[in-house]
């Protein structure tokens, strides 16, 4: 499942990149969105999946017993999603505030910080 | 927003949302040993008054928040530092866990720092998921008065 | 005792948080914020003056032994950082006192420059790859909203580049961190530097894996401190925001993604440094050549230092791809200096735009006249930074070129010596506009009078003056006394390359104090 | 009218206000001065003088000093002409409001001057060379509100700054193969590192450095430009001490660096064209302060020139020399300002007859030009003898034809140098009166004391040395002795040297040379100024620094259009290709493809079928026209990785990433949803990018992905070994004192973690609500102003 899920990290990524390089603003979020998606996946895959036991000690029980799902990885999937959500809301909100002020999304019309 | 909803949904709201707080806080009680915690409890409260925002108004759910969010992200956040600073008192790393009672308490478990911790987490959410929600709902009532 | 490592975290947090409580009360805000910063530089003072003698500090977090729980360290170097950190934070909140609108001020400005604050220093004491990242993220939100604070259409189009690109970093270096977890299983930087020294306990793949992982941490640190070719989003944007906003962000932002660099250069990625090293020194001198031709363009200031900051960013990763001692320490010192340089530039920048209204330097003039102080003020900085000696600046580029010319490494030498030669050029391209030139025509005549009377109105010229003074008066300290800073940064590097105190501190000495040998 | 533009000139009829000031700040270079000669017998008679003090010794650097015959000479001429020169500065810009300024940096100029000289640590020597170059950019651009001020202020600045660089990397290539920082130490050592393979590009950048400040073909022109900076700079660093920073470098490293042939022909071919360049371009000039710009040139270009023959007389001419120039063209520089002050214009076709207004300053002007023509008595005569005698001497070591080409170039030169001795002082003191712009009286005592004390010192130690041996043991053989570094060095000064053949054919050549000066003189004062009209340059070196300097300037302005074009797309692509390049790059290289694994289990049906739905989802994201479908489509990928949670063990993870998705498909319909036009433009979006860039768009995107799949294939090929993961699930329980092993691990193991990221949080939220309400708060207040 590892492989097949590298594969779909990697359309992920693709596909993420791809919506980023379009000139809507508004799919430049999508495609961030999407790279957030395939990076938890993408850490959820190489810390290894096991469809065994959850991390959750069993009560009574003082000890997990192999196999079970390695905690680590999913301790920090959740710190990155819940990160990841607060970019990307400032970023939506920042990209509306944008298009509220130049009245479209194309990325081409925001040039005039650069050219001198 | 000057949304005419059905009376059902305040009619369920009215109902909903004592509910909801508190099945938020059994969520975050239970998360230490069970699947929920700080964060996801502070989601079904934030959850509540966002269903009271759509349901009375941003004013409505304003009220019923009783304080800013801000404040809420503040005392979540102090909340969750102080929590921290009993460690040092015992002379031991910044936010080493001191547990307080060393018996399973019901509902809420543990009682000790970490839990502090998580509650610190609890409010901080509700406060920024209603802070960005009040913020969003004003800001459309705005545009459109505008 | 070892829990002052937190004190640069948790300093500014509680100070953070007691900014937010206190909403829109100005008044207040400003006396919290100026006690929280001077708290801060008190408590990276004291944690330096315990590093300074040659320690390294660690401290478990919540008491969980190295590797596993998250490890904060203290090295020369990092104390450094913190230190220097510090010092900036609390000039430029002084500095903000007399240029900050009041409408920034009510929504938020003075908590988000402390959070900034607390991501930076959590940036330089981790000792935890994630942790890294966390704080990482800290900072780059708090910047995000720092940059397009006021809303104005620049910011918004600056803040578009800089939040993309910089997003896309963070994505980088989370999954190579995921990554790295994958492949070595643990997250300690002390943990992974140790099993790096014993290449002969790991296999093939994984070799092969931490000489591939290091290019996307490259990528990722590399985005965040403006190389080539990835550097586009600062010129972008750091010209859009308030000059105290650009001033602390040119101080601090950039130069904790060069101090990650090389922290995980010298501790962590170690494999192959043939290879990895030499596409270091050719991005450096990529990086300082592009950036000073960005400056050379330009004719409005903040764009014109913009682009430098890039250039000077050449020169620290030069130092860290010739990966010798001497090296190292240039970069170390390099730091220290440009840090102090630019900002105290923008900082003067601040004061022209304040009395003359304009960032164009067609439109400036007149200042080598009317001032002699604001002369001075820039003079120095801006000389030090094109590497005058006896400024600081010089003796960070010496012991770069002389390190450079010691391995044979004359490509990037000679680099690095063009590049200085065009960064005077642009220097007295302002000095020559802004100071020199009579002042062109225009709506504001500047005299002294006008200056004074600018200065003098609201109180403003002890904050807005002090802050350039103090880092003026400690370019030249650190140029003609230059001994115990490059002793220090001589420390630093024998530490970043032999790292066994660091890497015995976190894992088998934690939470006590170790004494080098 | 006049008046107003004369003082914006810092030239004010109010002469002795300020001047007072300049007497009493001379009488810090006088006891400089007064201090350096209470030094000339011990160091004449016995050991140098080396003083150190620690100064940076983790880079080896000391602030150490070494005054033998050569510091001491230098250090004599920095401080005593030093004198003369802030006196008459008080004088020359009496009522400046900057003469506060000109002070000061003369001051620093001087310290920095002597500080060069009197290095024995080649890198505080550096400091000093750099100080001297930033004191004279600032001096240089005295007049800094003239453009042309400003532009050669830069130019010098550039030009000097350059080689200084340059020079920088020299010296530390010297010190490094030679083991030390210490000249005293390194003078020991000259053929070990002229063995070194490093020595050639080491003499290289050493000598560009020297070249470019003593203004060497093909870097003279920036000495002539800085002529635009007040006359008593131009007297002071063009004349007598910055320009010969260059000499004075070259004669200090002979020891080290000097003595083989590449250095012999280098320097000689270069000083001697810049010599016989310097006299020729001279006598074209008509301004008075570029006449002797360009004999400065070639006066350092015979000094380079002596120090390149390198033999005992040669050297012995070069130091005789160097005080003989710096006499009479400290004189003749302030004679100039004197001229220009009184008169209002330095135009030699305008003067004349200043004689009989200006007698003390004429008498002065005269002295010196005679001393620089190399009339017997003066030292001049003392010096040109030397010169011709050296150049004989040539044939000892060399062809006879080198010779010859040496003695025709140091003929040339000195016949030259006679002929622009007349422009600048003949001509405008003798002859009759013309009309200048102001009506000329004598010059104040502050600026004709300088000139007389300087050209009357040529006369008497040209006297001197008939009946006295002070000057040839006490100055000359001391420094001679230091640049050969030698103990027993003898020098033989005289006015008349006997009747041997060798020496009558000298004296021969030396009047000759005075004959030939005058009649050119006479023949051809009229004619130069006019040819040189007719006749202009092709192509100069200066040509070459425009070109150099716009051509940069060019390529700065087509780089950053190039990379810093404003559209975020193209900054994407950059980092996308870099990222798939680098990356792959590395990649393949060190790890190489890796075949997916299969076992132990084959991927199930549902699992393939998650796997599809994400895919889909992703494509429908990139097409589909609608937002809100796009907004759904992307919701799908976010809920299909809350399933692979559910499916693998992560509770979790699956909880928080359903509600967290809900939230952001929530907030997506509230921040966008409302915004019919946005709608609209993601239909136009689809017809913006033409589909080639599609396509390009897509291989790139493409590879990116190919990279990450293949990493993770690699990774995910072995097994992980991790101690944490059973650390974490052993101490949950029993320490911890919690059974959800993540929820442990957020709120106690790696809480720090946690911290930072509801601060992540708690910001966001904050920027979202400062980002809305301020921008209403403005709007407001726009609204009611």
């Amino acid at each position: 499942m590892e492989s097949l899920l590298a594969f779909v990290v990697g359309g992920l990524y693709a596909g993420g990149i791809y919506l980023m390089l379009r000139r809507s603003m508004i799919k430049l979020i999508f495609g961030l969105v999407l790279l957030g998606h395939a990076s938890n996946l993408l850490i959820f895959t190489v810390g290894r999946l096991t469809s065994d036991q959850p991390p959750l000690v069993p009560d009574g029980a003082e000890t997990l017993t192999e196999p079970f799902a390695d905690p680590l990885p999913q301790a920090l999937i959740l710190t990155a999603i819940v990160i990841g959500f607060g970019m990307q809301a400032f970023a939506l909100v920042l990209v509306k505030r944008m298009f509220l002020t130049a009245r479209t999304d194309d990325v081409h019309a925001i040039t005039t910080t650069d050219t001198f | 927003m000057k949304i005419s909803f059905s009376v059902i949904l305040s009619t369920a709201t009215y109902y909903l949302l004592p509910l909801m707080l508190l099945f938020s806080v059994y969520l975050l009680f239970r998360g230490h040993n069970e699947p929920g915690g700080g964060f996801v409890g502070g989601l079904m409260a934030s959850a509540a008054f966002g269903l009271e925002m759509i349901a009375y108004g941003v004013n409505s759910a304003r009220r019923e928040l009783r304080v800013h969010p801000t404040t809420l992200i503040g005392t979540g956040l102090l909340v969750a530092v102080s929590s921290g600073f009993f460690a040092l008192f015992e002379d031991q790393p910044f936010m080493t866990a001191q547990w307080w009672y060393d018996e399973k308490l019901p509902v809420i478990g543990k009682p000790g720092s970490p839990m502090m911790f998580d509650i610190g987490v609890y409010l901080l959410v509700i406060g920024i998921v209603s802070l960005i929600l009040f913020s969003l709902a004003d800001e459309t009532e705005q545009i459109q008065e505008a | 005792m070892n829990n002052l490592l937190f004190m640069p975290i948790v300093i500014p947090l509680i100070t953070a948080i007691c900014l937010i409580l206190l909403w829109r009360q100005r008044v207040i805000q400003r006396l919290v914020s100026l006690v929280g910063c001077v708290s801060l530089f008190l408590a990276a003072a004291l944690l330096f003056s315990f590093v300074a003698p040659g320690n390294v500090l660690a401290i478990q977090a919540a008491n969980w032994p190295a590797p596993f729980g998250i490890t904060l360290v203290a090295d020369t170097f990092s104390a450094l950082m913190v230190l220097v950190a510090a010092f900036m934070g609390l000039s430029v909140a002084i500095y903000s006192l007399a240029t900050l609108d009041p409408e920034r001020e009510s929504f938020g400005y003075h908590p988000l420059y402390h959070i900034m604050l607390m991501g930076v220093c959590g940036a330089f004491l981790t000792g935890d790859m994630f942790n890294m990242y966390v704080w990482y993220e800290v900072m780059l939100i708090s910047s995000f909203v720092l940059l397009t604070l006021g809303g104005e259409r620049s910011q918004l189009e600056g803040g578009v580049k800089y939040v993309t690109l910089n997003l896309l970093a963070s994505t980088l270096f989370l999954i190579a961190t995921g990554m790295l977890y994958g492949t070595m299983g643990t997250l300690n930087l002390a943990d992974l530097g140790e099993r790096m020294r014993q290449p002969e306990t790991l296999s093939d793949l994984q070799l092969g894996l931490m000489t591939t992982l290091p290019i996307l941490y490259l990528l990722a640190f590399g985005i965040k401190s403006a190389l080539f070719p990835l550097f586009f989003w600062l010129p972008a944007s750091y010209h859009t925001p308030p000059i105290h906003v650009t001033a602390i962000f040119s101080a601090l932002l950039t130069k904790v993604g060069i101090y990650s660099l090389v922290r995980v250069f010298t501790l962590v990625f170690i494999a192959d440094t043939d290879f990895t090293h030499t596409i270091l020194l050719v991005i450096a001198g990529l990086t300082m050549i592009t950036g000073v031709l960005g400056a050379v363009a330009q004719m409005e200031m903040r764009r014109l230092l913009s682009f430098h900051i890039v250039s000077q960013i050449g020169y620290l990763l030069m130092g860290l791809g010739l990966f010798s001692p001497l090296s190292l320490a240039g970069t170390v010192f390099f730091m220290v200096h440009v840090i102090l340089a630019k900002s105290a530039l923008f900082l003067v920048g601040g004061v022209l735009h304040r009395v003359a209204g304009t960032y164009d330097l067609k439109k400036l003039g007149g200042f080598y006249r009317s001032s002699i102080m604001l002369s001075i003020l820039f003079f120095l900085p801006a000389f030090s930074l094109a590497g005058i000696p006896p400024l600081s600046g010089f003796w960070a580029k010496f012991a770069l070129v002389r390190a450079g010319l010691e391995l044979g490494q004359y490509a990037i030498v000679t680099a690095a010596l063009a590049v200085s030669i065009l960064t005077l050029f642009s220097m007295t391209k302002i000095w020559a506009e802004a100071f020199w030139k009579a002042q062109p025509p225009g709506k504001v005549q500047v005299d002294a009078d006008q200056i004074s009377r600018t200065l003098a109105s609201g109180q403003t010229a002890l904050p807005l003056l002090l802050p350039i003074v103090v880092i003026a008066a400690l370019m030249v300290i650190i140029g003609v006394a230059a001994d115990p800073v490059l002793a220090i940064s001589q420390q630093a590097a024998n530490q970043l390359l032999d790292p066994t105190d660091y890497i015995n501190v976190v894992l088998h000495e934690s939470a006590s104090l170790a004494n080098s040998p | 009218m006049r008046e107003g533009m004369l003082s914006r000139l810092g030239l004010s009829t109010t002469q002795t206000k300020g001047s007072l000031a300049g007497w009493i700040i001379a009488l810090l270079p006088l006891s400089f001065f007064v201090f350096f000669c209470t030094l000339i017998e011990p160091v004449a008679m016995g050991e140098p003088i080396r003083i150190s003090y620690p100064w940076i010794p983790s880079l080896g650097v000391e602030l150490s000093f070494l005054i033998d015959g050569l510091s001491l000479l230098f250090a004599l001429i920095i401080s005593g002409v030093g004198t003369f020169i802030i006196i008459y500065a008080g004088g020359y810009l009496a009522g400046h409001h900057q003469i506060g300024h000109m002070y000061t940096y003369l001051i620093l100029f001087m310290i920095s001057m002597l500080g060069l000289v009197l290095s024995d640590n080649i890198i505080s020597l550096f400091v000093f060379w750099e100080l001297t170059s930033i004191t004279s950019y600032l001096l240089i651009g005295f007049k800094h509100e003239y453009q042309d001020s400003r532009y050669s202020a830069l130019q010098a600045l550039l030009v000097t700054g350059a080689g200084g660089l340059v020079l920088l990397a020299g010296l530390i290539l010297l010190g490094v193969v030679g083991g030390s920082w210490q000249l005293s130490e390194l003078f020991g050592r000259g053929e070990a590192i002229q063995d070194h393979e490093l020595y050639l590009p080491m003499l290289i950048l050493v000598l560009i450095g020297a070249f470019t400040k003593s203004a060497q073909f093909p870097f003279h022109f920036w000495l002539p430009n800085a002529m635009a900076a007040p006359t008593p700079v131009s007297a002071y660093l063009h004349s007598a001490t910055m320009v010969k920073a260059g000499v004075f470098l070259l004669a200090r490293l002979t020891p080290v660096l000097g003595g083989t042939s590449t250095w012999f022909f280098i320097l000689t071919i270069v000083g001697g064209i810049t010599m016989v360049m310097g006299a020729f371009l001279a006598i074209f000039r008509t301004d008075l302060k570029s006449i002797l710009a360009y004999t400065t040139i070639n006066g350092l270009g015979t000094l380079v020139f002596l120090l390149g023959l390198g033999t005992e007389l040669a050297i012995e001419a070069a130091i005789v020399f160097l005080m003989v120039h710096s006499l009479y063209k400290g004189a003749l520089f302030m004679v100039a300002g004197s001229v220009d002050h009184e008169t209002g214009t330095r135009d030699i076709r305008e003067l004349g007859g200043l004689g009989k207004y200006m007698p003390i300053t004429a008498v002065a002007g005269g002295l010196a030009a005679l001393s620089m023509m190399g009339m017997p008595p003066f030292l001049g005569f003392v010096g040109k003898e030397i010169i011709y005698k050296s150049a004989f001497g040539v044939a000892e070591h060399h062809m006879f034809l080198i010779m010859l080409a040496v003695l025709a170039m140091a003929f040339v030169g000195k016949v030259l140098t006679g002929v622009s001795a007349g422009l600048v002082t003949v001509s405008p003191f003798l002859g009759s009166k013309t009309t200048t712009p102001k009506n000329p009286h004598e010059a104040p005592i502050s600026m004709w004391l300088g000139p007389v004390v300087l050209s009357a010192l040529g006369l008497l130690l040209g006297l001197s040395v008939a009946f006295s041996k002070g000057l040839q043991d006490m100055i000359v053989a001391p420094a001679m002795g230091a640049v050969l570094h030698e103990h027993e060095v003898h020098a033989k000064l005289a006015l008349w040297y006997g009747t041997e053949p060798e020496t009558l054919m000298v004296f021969g050549l030396s009047m000759l040379t005075i004959v030939a000066a005058i009649g050119i003189y006479i023949r051809g004062r009229g004619t130069f100024a006019s040819i040189s009209q007719r006749v202009t340059m092709p192509w100069n070196a200066e040509q070459g620094y425009q070109f150099a300097l716009n051509g940069m300037q060019s390529l700065a302005r087509w780089q950053t259009r190039v990379l810093q074009h404003g559209y975020l797309q193209g900054y994407l692509l950059v980092v996308a290709m870099t990222l798939a390049g680098f990356g792959g790059l590395a990649f393949f290289s060190q790890v190489g493809l890796v075949a997916p694994v299969w076992s132990p289990q084959f991927p199930m049906v549902h699992e393939w079928l998650i796997a599809g739905m994400m895919l889909v989802a992703t494509v429908l994201t990139i097409r589909l026209d609608s937002l809100l479908g796009a907004i759904v489509a992307l919701g799908v990928v976010g809920y299909a990785v809350a399933l692979i949670f559910i499916l693998y063990a992560a509770p979790d993870l699956a909880i928080t990433q359903f509600s967290i998705e809900t939230l952001t498909v929530i907030l997506f319909v509230l921040v966008l949803y409302r915004r019919q036009t946005i709608t609209h433009l993601l239909e136009e979006e689809i017809a913006r990018d033409s589909p080639a860039k599609r396509i390009r768009d897509l291989l790139i995107a493409g590879s990116v992905g190919v990279f990450i799949t293949s990493i993770m294939l690699a990774i995910t090929s072995e097994p992980l070994v991790s101690e944490l993961k059973h650390f974490f699930a052993e101490e949950s329980v029993p320490h911890g004192k919690g059974h959800n092993v993540v929820n442990v691990i957020l709120i106690d193991f790696r809480g720090l973690d946690t911290m930072g990221e509801i601060t992540v949080l708690g910001v966001a939220a904050i920027g979202v609500y400062s980002l809305i309400k301020l921008w209403f708060a403005r709007d407001a207040e726009n609204n009611t102003s």
